[in-house]
């Protein structure tokens, strides 16, 4: 099933492919049609999926024997959400993209590789095949950037490459290195997660291998500081690309760390704890803070991506079931608020042509649908309980102060910071009187457009009231990396760090 | 009897010198000349070499090297009369036109 | 007393269908002065006897005759793989230079004959178990396409390329046999087997004169495969040659020198690896940075694919480091066809005998000839190394060879390279597909249509499903 | 009933989400009225639930709706105590007769449905808040009235004014729940847990050192942004640009009390840190008398009444600080009566002078709407503490249980003492100058009564503000019993049971009382020329009051300004240049290292030649130095 998964986008893609002719009216809409696929089989995933039973629908397939790399493919509870939301915001990427004008054929071919990189990469239970889809799926993106994006959209793109490029090269030299170590340890050739997790390396080489796969992750994330190619990439990728990096490339980062960092090198995870959640929240507040003064929408909200993937890593480093339940469904999360704002704004653009804050303003009087989903996304992001935002960042500061008060202090900070910085934007461009000719004559959303955004809002609020949609999916796989590091290392969960302890006092309670 | 030590040191200079000039001469047919006699101290090193082993494989090899010497010289020399021919120069110093 | 060497004309059987081949095409020229086409079924007849022959060497071959002519040749795996490479890559070669012979005229025979001489030389280099007789064949190769290089001959550029090749070419096979004099010298031995095994007789260290010799022998071979610091040569040479026929003269002269160091060192004096391998992963390390570095900076795509050849020398040279034959095998014959594929493109853009390729010509590639833009797209992403490509699959072979040898820090200089180099590659890609096109009218395609095809699919293809090749590659070990 | 109660919530719930999807269908006045309905229907549920408590039999209880955050032990539960029932009471009763008031005020408004909305969402929020069965969920409701706070500040969005002031409002709010936050931490890390049952029981052992103080002082900063008490008050009186129906609900009767209910929900905590809840105190005290100075000088209205507002939760800090939990809630209840219906007194005014705020352009108003001059009246007296109406019952019974505290408490109650006497002389300043006197306004503005769907509100605030505060006199305390289950096991501070002390403290405020009434009465009863000399005659004070002490330039100087600063800095210097400066540095070093190498490259072929030798002569030499 999972490889089928996998698949279906690039079968997808290469129908397109073989549909001849340039012309939108059949491609975008064949495009979405069949991205609809994906979303279908993800979703009877997600029912079908047994919260308890780890990693499921296992396919296993030898790739070659000799260097023991396989077509190896299983789902949990971390990856599943991410899947269900890459199957879930691809087609609504793709029917964003109308005002694409030019080569919409290979628009949604690229696209579609990248559903399936980004699913596969999820997927992947073996390092070699994991690498694969974490580096192939640059291509793609690479070339939405590059391609479809504004001005300065080779350098971005150039910059998005050959920087995450970057990252993924030192984790291949720690790969080999994993590999010949089990090679050393066993006889046997073997990329596969389980094995390698089993395998007991030195501290140095442990730390060594840690640094690298914690780089490379930290440069997708990002975390400060290595942040900075993403807002270029955000500000000059067109609508599509900005919705899926923010929501789902991010988003490899995030979970690499949890997947791979945690289950290969729990002992240097544990030394590890206070760099990353140091990083993690500088990037919080220095993410919020730049963003404050943002004069482009856009880089306001990548900068607000920075903030908010800050929570994620501060909570994975946490190692508590509230830090890991909060990162993994944060991930969810942001990927839906920030996917959703992304849309948002270039809906704005599609309509002004500018993402200068400065160029609007009172514009709820003239597109106050308009408005009224962006205000609603934006206190999402802000973290208003009762919407999906709040639960993950509760979740994870909650999660994360009897691990790391001093630190989970500063990173509330961020909460303030980040009603500071939206609705402050919020003001400056829809409140008002519409003085701008151009903002006085806008068209309010249409039904397609609001076909895009309900959902997305429908889901928000959905998560905000009952997270345990999510949170019982999660949980068993979450608790299951806090054993793993547990019985690996001489790590102490603090106190209330586990759920068993909160049903205790629960029960007493 | 003369050490066939010297014979090798011999050869290594004849290749030093011919080396030298190859880096130091303008004329491709003079720097192709540098070669020949690097060749040569080659064979002089083989032939030294075979005595010294008393082993006939190092005296053979050197038929081979002349052969190949003057197959070498054959597409050489046609290669600088062509280049003569257009202009009227060997000297390598004028062909850099391909460079960075 | 000399003992006449016994005869097995399987063993080189495939070398002596090219010559004759080659002999072939200029006695039908000489005789009918016939149509190109001719010629291209004689070529394509005697590239296909070869192959065959190559194969039944394949099928026979076994370890305990895999030595002929009293040691002189070997039949051993390793050099049956690097000849079938060969001679895919003169197949591959002729055809995407074919435009280029069929443009020569009566000249056209000789191109053809020049190339088959080079392959067989080349094809006897890799099979030689005895440095003399590996001499020989180097240099059959090396002027033969010392010629090829001036084959364009009104254009000034070639000659210049052909004498700058020649020159220091035939200044790096002195060297070379030099280097196997003095080896020589200090064991008496011209045979690489034989000096191995007298290299594990020595208890007490050997000679000096020995590693004099093999640094010499190392240093002419390095040249061939344009490692630097001996790689000044290439990107002139690439960029003065003939574009039809550049992919084949740089693929043939890198797998024929790769076999050799790998056979001389790995077989020859891998016991002295203590000292050489530090010199190697040096030469490697050079080699990776500074090309990777100065093919950035390259306004012309074949100074550029010069410079990057001059990377993947280095490449290579950490799977020689790693004593990875098998890797070495793969990365040679997945190099081999992306770099005549690339050439073919080079030929197509910039016209089959042209000198030089401005990356200008290629921008808005994409919109121009989608396919041709695609294909090189994935040419360039294979030699990038990215993955779902055999470039990918090759490198990671390699430099887990090297790791595996202990060279972590040369892994960790090769994977930073390789990203330099994806920097390079994609400039062109981006000016392809993201400039808006400046030249303009359709492009003339010729044979090097199926060049392309065959370097996609081989890219692609091994690229997901490396295994069938990297099997061949694991069998083909040398003796 | 009880399990009906989750209605409380879900009616105004509903109503909100209908006429947010359908109200754009539905005509003017009906809206209006369907939301008005829904949170009558609450007010009646709520009022039958609430009959066993006023029997005095029923024990609080604990209704589990469904799973939130299990890792957290928060889930979605109603706690039904008296407490919870009080307040639920007194927002749905009131919220009601300002719902009906609005649909007059708003009459006419292009987004009048839109209005309702925000209503109905409003008051769900604050029965969440209020019903709450622990404190995650508590937290929802709060910070959800901040979204309706917010959403109904900047109501007039076209209005710049309004826009930024709902930005303050919910920006500072952050600020105070961020304290909230780290308290809600703290609590959690101990607890580990957010019921209000499961900790209470074991504040006991659990609350070593300084840990209740700690937890004490961070829900005081919470309380103290959504309360508006020093320094957080600031955003109140901005808010007063949101309609006048809105000032009245949540920014005098309901939210802003959120604080004074957190700290009375949170005395089992409190308990045990007598030092946290005299900081509370004397926050309360500092705030009360703070705002009341400054409402003296206000000429906006509304302004008066805002900071009158701050000024009186205050008093409710004073109270819950001084652990006389029963006097703040008291309080919170009878201020809810008479401050809503000075605000929709004032609403009415501004509504008859077509949207005039300012009091100098008012006065004489009384012949022309006598039914809004005396509810206000009424309001006004409730207000400044004038027996028996509600509002001298419940500030003499807190200024009787700071005296009985005793120690730093008697320099709290002359506080208190000395703010009845403000609050007298500003509330009644500001009566007369709008009610009595020449007319000051222009010829075009003919004010008139308001229609009855106003006056009706007023009136029946009035009769409440009148009686309202008889339902715990010292003679008969039966709020007291009625709250007793709510705090079970704390120690609640009373007034001293010596009558002759009482009776004196009583006199005393009374005094005050009317000493302020009497003062402000007859300072604005003369002519304009002649009141302006006397508040002339105060100067600079008077300025410095009008000012309000200048605190948001402060603010803006120290806070704001710096702030921006920083961050452009950040950005733009930082960011820009060091960061991603770095990043590029290397793409260009690389280039510039392939620039700098590439000469080399010249093109003779002697110079290859010399590269060559020279490598091999490394090599070579590398080699026999590795070798022997």
């Amino acid at each position: 099933m999972l490889t089928a998964l996998v698949l279906l986008p690039v079968v997808a893609a290469i129908v397109v492919m073989l549909v001849p002719g340039g012309r939108r009216e059949v491609h975008l809409p064949l495009g979405i049609a069949l991205s609809i696929f994906p979303l279908a089989l993800a979703g009877y995933l997600f029912w079908v999926f047994e919260p308890a039973a780890g990693f499921q629908y296992v396919d296993r397939v030898t790739w070659y024997e000799p260097w023991g790399i396989d077509w190896h493919l299983g789902v949990d509870g971390i990856s599943l959400p991410m899947v269900v939301l890459t199957t879930l915001l691809v087609p609504i990427a793709l029917a964003a993209s109308t005002s694409i004008d030019r080569r919409i054929k290979e628009f949604v071919v690229y696209t579609l590789f990248l559903e399936a990189g980004l699913i596969g990469a999820f997927l992947s239970l073996d390092l070699f095949l994991f690498f694969v889809f974490f580096e192939a799926m640059l291509i793609p993106m690479y070339f939405i950037i590059g391609i479809w994006g504004s001005e300065r959209r080779i350098y971005a793109a150039m910059k998005f490459l050959i920087y995450t490029a970057f990252g993924s090269a030192l984790m291949l030299a720690a790969i080999i290195g994993l590999a010949l170590t089990h090679v050393d340890q066993t006889g046997s050739a073997s990329f596969a997660l389980s094995d390698l997790a089993a395998l007991d390396l030195s501290v140095g080489a442990e730390r060594l291998f840690f640094a690298a796969f914690a780089i490379a992750f930290a440069i997708k994330v990002p975390l400060f500081p290595f942040h900075t190619w993403l807002p270029d990439a955000h500000v000059e990728a067109p609508t599509a690309g900005s919705v899926l990096l923010a929501a789902v490339l991010l988003k490899l980062g995030t979970y690499g760390l949890l997947r791979f960092n945690m289950a290969l090198f729990p002992e240097a995870s544990v030394d590890a704890i206070p760099i990353m959640a140091i990083l993690a929240v500088i990037g919080i507040i220095y993410g919020a803070v730049v963003a404050i003064v943002q004069p482009d929408l856009k880089k306001l909200v990548a900068y607000s991506s920075v903030s908010h993937l800050g929570f994620i890593v501060l909570g994975t480093f946490a190692l508590t079931s509230g830090g890991l339940q909060g990162a993994v469904i944060q991930n969810v999360n942001h990927g839906l608020t920030t996917g959703a704002l992304f849309l948002l704004v270039g809906m704005i653009y599609d309509r002004r042509h500018t993402k200068k804050i400065a160029d609007f303003g009172g514009l709820q009087k003239t597109v106050p649908l308009l408005a009224g989903f962006f205000l609603f996304m934006t206190f999402a992001s802000i973290g208003l309980p009762g919407l999906n935002g709040f639960i993950g960042e509760f979740l994870v500061l909650m999660g994360s102060f009897p691990a790391l008060p001093s630190l989970t202090v500063i990173a509330a900070l961020g909460v303030v910071l980040a009603a500071i910085y939206l609705l402050w934007a919020y003001e400056r461009v829809f409140t008002g009187v519409p003085d701008k000719d151009e903002n006085k004559a806008l068209s309010d959303l249409s039904a397609r457009e609001i076909a895009l955004l309900a959902p997305l809002a429908a889901l928000i609020v959905v998560i905000g009231i009952y997270p345990g949609l999510l949170l019982d999916k999660i949980t068993p796989s979450t608790e299951a990396v806090i054993d793993h590091v547990v019985e690996q290392t001489d790590f102490v969960v603090p106190e209330p760090g586990r759920i068993a302890d909160v049903h205790v006092a629960g029960d007493e309670g | 009897m003369v050490d066939v030590g010297w014979y090798m040191a011999l050869a290594a200079a004849l290749f030093l010198i011919g080396a030298l000039g190859m880096l130091l001469r303008r004329n491709a047919l003079v720097m192709f000349m540098c070669i020949e006699l690097m060749l040569n101290a080659v064979n002089l090193t083989l032939i030294s070499a075979g005595r010294a082993l008393n082993d006939l494989d190092g005296q053979v090899a050197v038929f081979f090297i002349l052969v190949v010497a003057a197959a070498e010289v054959v597409v050489g020399l046609a290669i600088i009369v062509a280049i003569f021919r257009r202009r009227a120069t060997a000297s390598v110093d004028e062909l850099s036109e391909l460079r960075g | 007393m000399i003992t006449p060497p016994e005869i097995s004309w399987l063993a080189i059987a495939p070398d002596l269908a090219l010559t004759l081949g080659a002999a072939l095409v200029l006695l039908v020229d000489v005789q009918w002065k016939p149509v190109a086409r001719v010629h291209a079924w004689v070529s394509g007849v005697t590239v296909a006897v070869a192959a065959g022959l190559t194969v039944a060497q394949w099928i026979q071959a076994a370890p305990a005759d895999a030595l002929a002519f009293s040691g002189l040749i070997t039949m051993d795996g390793f050099a049956i793989f690097t000849r079938l490479v060969l001679i895919a890559a003169t197949a591959l070669g002729l055809a995407a230079g074919w435009r280029f012979v069929a443009g020569l005229g009566r000249r056209g025979a000789e191109a053809i004959a020049l190339v088959l001489l080079a392959t067989s030389g080349f094809s006897l280099m890799v099979a030689s178990n005895n440095l003399v007789m590996m001499f020989m064949g180097l240099e059959v190769g090396s002027i033969a396409l010392y010629v090829v290089a001036g084959l364009a001959r009104e254009r000034r550029e070639s000659e210049e390329a052909a004498i700058k090749y020649f020159l220091l070419g035939s200044f790096a096979s002195a060297i070379f046999i030099y280097g196997v004099a003095l080896i020589y010298a200090g064991t008496g031995q011209f045979e690489i087997v034989g000096i191995r095994d007298l290299l594990a007789g020595f208890v007490v260290s050997s000679p000096a004169v020995i590693y004099i010799g093999v640094g010499l022998v190392v240093v002419g071979l390095a040249f061939k495969v344009s490692a630097a610091p001996f790689h000044a040569w290439a990107p002139d040479v690439y960029q003065g040659a003939p574009a039809g026929l550049v992919g084949y003269m740089a693929t043939v002269a890198k797998v024929a020198g790769f076999a050799a160091i790998a056979r001389i060192l790995l077989t020859g004096v891998l016991d002295l690896s203590g000292s050489w391998l530090p010199v190697v992963a040096g030469i490697s390390v050079v080699s990776m940075l500074l090309g990777s570095v100065l093919a950035l900076v390259q306004g012309d795509v074949r100074r550029l694919l010069a410079y990057s050849g001059v990377s993947h020398a280095g490449f290579i040279m950490t799977g020689v480091v790693g004593g990875a034959t098998d890797a070495v095998l793969f990365y040679l014959a997945i190099y081999a066809i992306q770099l005549i594929g690339a050439f073919a493109v080079v030929a197509v853009v910039a016209g089959p005998d042209a000198a030089g390729s401005s990356i200008d010509q290629y921008r808005g590639l994409g919109r121009r000839s989608p396919l041709l833009a695609g294909a090189f797209t994935v040419i360039l992403l294979g030699m990038g190394g990215l993955p779902v490509t055999s470039g990918f699959v090759a490198k990671f072979g390699v430099f887990t060879g090297a790791w595996a040898e202990g060279y972590e820090w040369l892994v960790i200089v090769a994977v930073v390279a390789t990203v330099v180099a994806l920097a390079f590659y994609i400039r062109v890609i981006v000016v392809m597909y993201m400039d808006e096109a400046q030249e303009e009218g359709t492009l003339r395609i010729g044979p090097e249509r199926w060049v392309l095809v065959l370097a996609v699919a081989a890219t692609i293809l091994w690229g997901i499903f490396p295994a069938s090749l990297l099997d061949l590659a694991a069998d083909a070990l040398p003796i | 009933m009880i399990d009906l109660l989750w209605l409380v919530i879900a009616l105004p719930l509903g109503g909100a989400a209908f006429l947010h999807f359908f109200g754009r269908y539905v005509r003017e006045p009906l809206s209006g009225w369907l939301a008005s309905a829904a949170i009558g229907t609450a007010f009646f549920i709520a009022a039958i639930a609430a009959v066993p408590f006023f029997q005095g039999e029923a024990e609080p209880s604990t209704i589990p709706i469904w799973e939130w955050m299990p890792a957290l032990g928060a889930n979605f539960e109603l706690l039904w105590d008296p407490l919870a029932a009080l307040m639920t009471l007194v927002v749905t009763g009131v919220g009601t007769l300002i719902h009906v008031f609005a649909i007059g005020y708003m009459h006419g408004d292009e987004r009048f449905h839109r209005f309702f909305t925000n209503l109905n969402l409003f008051a769900a929020s604050m029965l969440t808040l209020v019903l709450a069965g622990n404190y995650a969920m508590l937290f929802l409701g709060w910070e959800l009235v901040g979204l309706c706070s917010y959403l109904l500040i900047g109501f007039w969005h076209t209005r710049p004014t309004a826009a930024a002031a709902a930005k303050k409002a919910f920006v500072v709010n952050r600020i105070g729940d961020l304290g909230f936050m780290i308290g809600l931490m703290v609590v959690f890390a101990t607890f580990s847990t957010f019921s209000y049952s499961g900790i209470f029981e074991r504040a006991g052992e659990e609350l070593t050192g300084g840990l209740a103080t700690a937890i004490g002082l961070l829900f005081l900063v919470g309380a103290a942004g959504k309360s508006a008490q020093i320094p957080l008050y600031v955003w109140l009186p901005d808010a007063m640009e949101g309609p006048t129906p809105v000032s009245a609900l949540i920014h005098a009767a309901t939210m802003v009390t959120a604080g004074v209910y957190v700290i009375a929900r949170s005395a089992p905590i409190y308990e045990f840190t007598p030092f946290a809840s005299t900081v509370v105190a004397s926050v309360g005290a500092l705030t009360a008398i703070w705002a009341a100075s400054i409402a003296l000088a206000q000429r906006d209205i509304k302004k008066v009444l805002a900071y009158s507002t701050i000024s009186q939760l205050g008093f409710m800090f004073l109270a819950v600080g001084a652990t006389a939990y029963v006097a703040g809630i008291f309080h919170l209840m009878t201020h809810a009566f008479f401050k809503a219906l000075l605000f929709l007194g004032a609403g009415s005014v501004i509504h008859a002078m077509s949207d005039e705020q300012d009091m100098h352009r008012m006065g004489g108003l009384f012949r022309k709407m006598p039914v809004t001059a005396v509810t206000m009246a009424i309001g006004a007296l409730a207000l400044a503490g004038i027996p028996p109406l509600a509002g001298f019952w419940s500030k003499d019974e807190i200024l009787a249980a700071d005296f009985a505290r005793g120690g730093w408490f008697y320099f709290l109650w002359i506080i208190g003492l000395i703010t009845a006497l403000l609050t007298a002389f500003y509330i009644t300043r500001l009566w007369v100058l709008v009610f009595l006197g020449e007319p000051r306004w222009e010829e075009k503005a003919h004010p008139h009564e308001s229609p009855r769907v106003m006056t009706l509100p007023l009136i029946a605030l009035a009769a409440l503000s009148f009686v309202g505060g008889l339902v715990n006199t010292p003679f008969r305390l039966t709020l007291e019993h009625f709250l007793e289950p709510s705090f079970e096991g704390v120690h609640i501070q009373h007034a001293t049971d010596d009558w002759l002390t009482l009776a004196i403290l009583a006199g005393l405020s009374i005094l005050a009382a009317a000493a302020g009434a009497g003062a402000g009465y007859l300072a604005y009863r003369r002519p304009p020329e002649r009141w302006r000399r006397f508040e002339d005659s105060f100067e600079p004070l008077w300025g410095t009051w009008e000012q309000a002490y200048g605190v948001d330039d402060l603010y803006g100087l120290t806070l704001v300004t710096p702030g921006r600063r920083l961050a452009e800095a950040a950005a733009f210097s930082f960011d820009a240049g060091v960061v991603d400066g770095a990043v590029n540095g290397v793409g260009r070093v690389v280039r510039g290292m392939g620039d700098w190498i590439r000469p080399l490259q010249t093109g003779f072929v002697r110079n290859y030649g010399v590269l060559f030798l020279a490598g091999a002569v490394v090599v070579v030499a590398w080699l026999v130095a590795g070798g022997s």
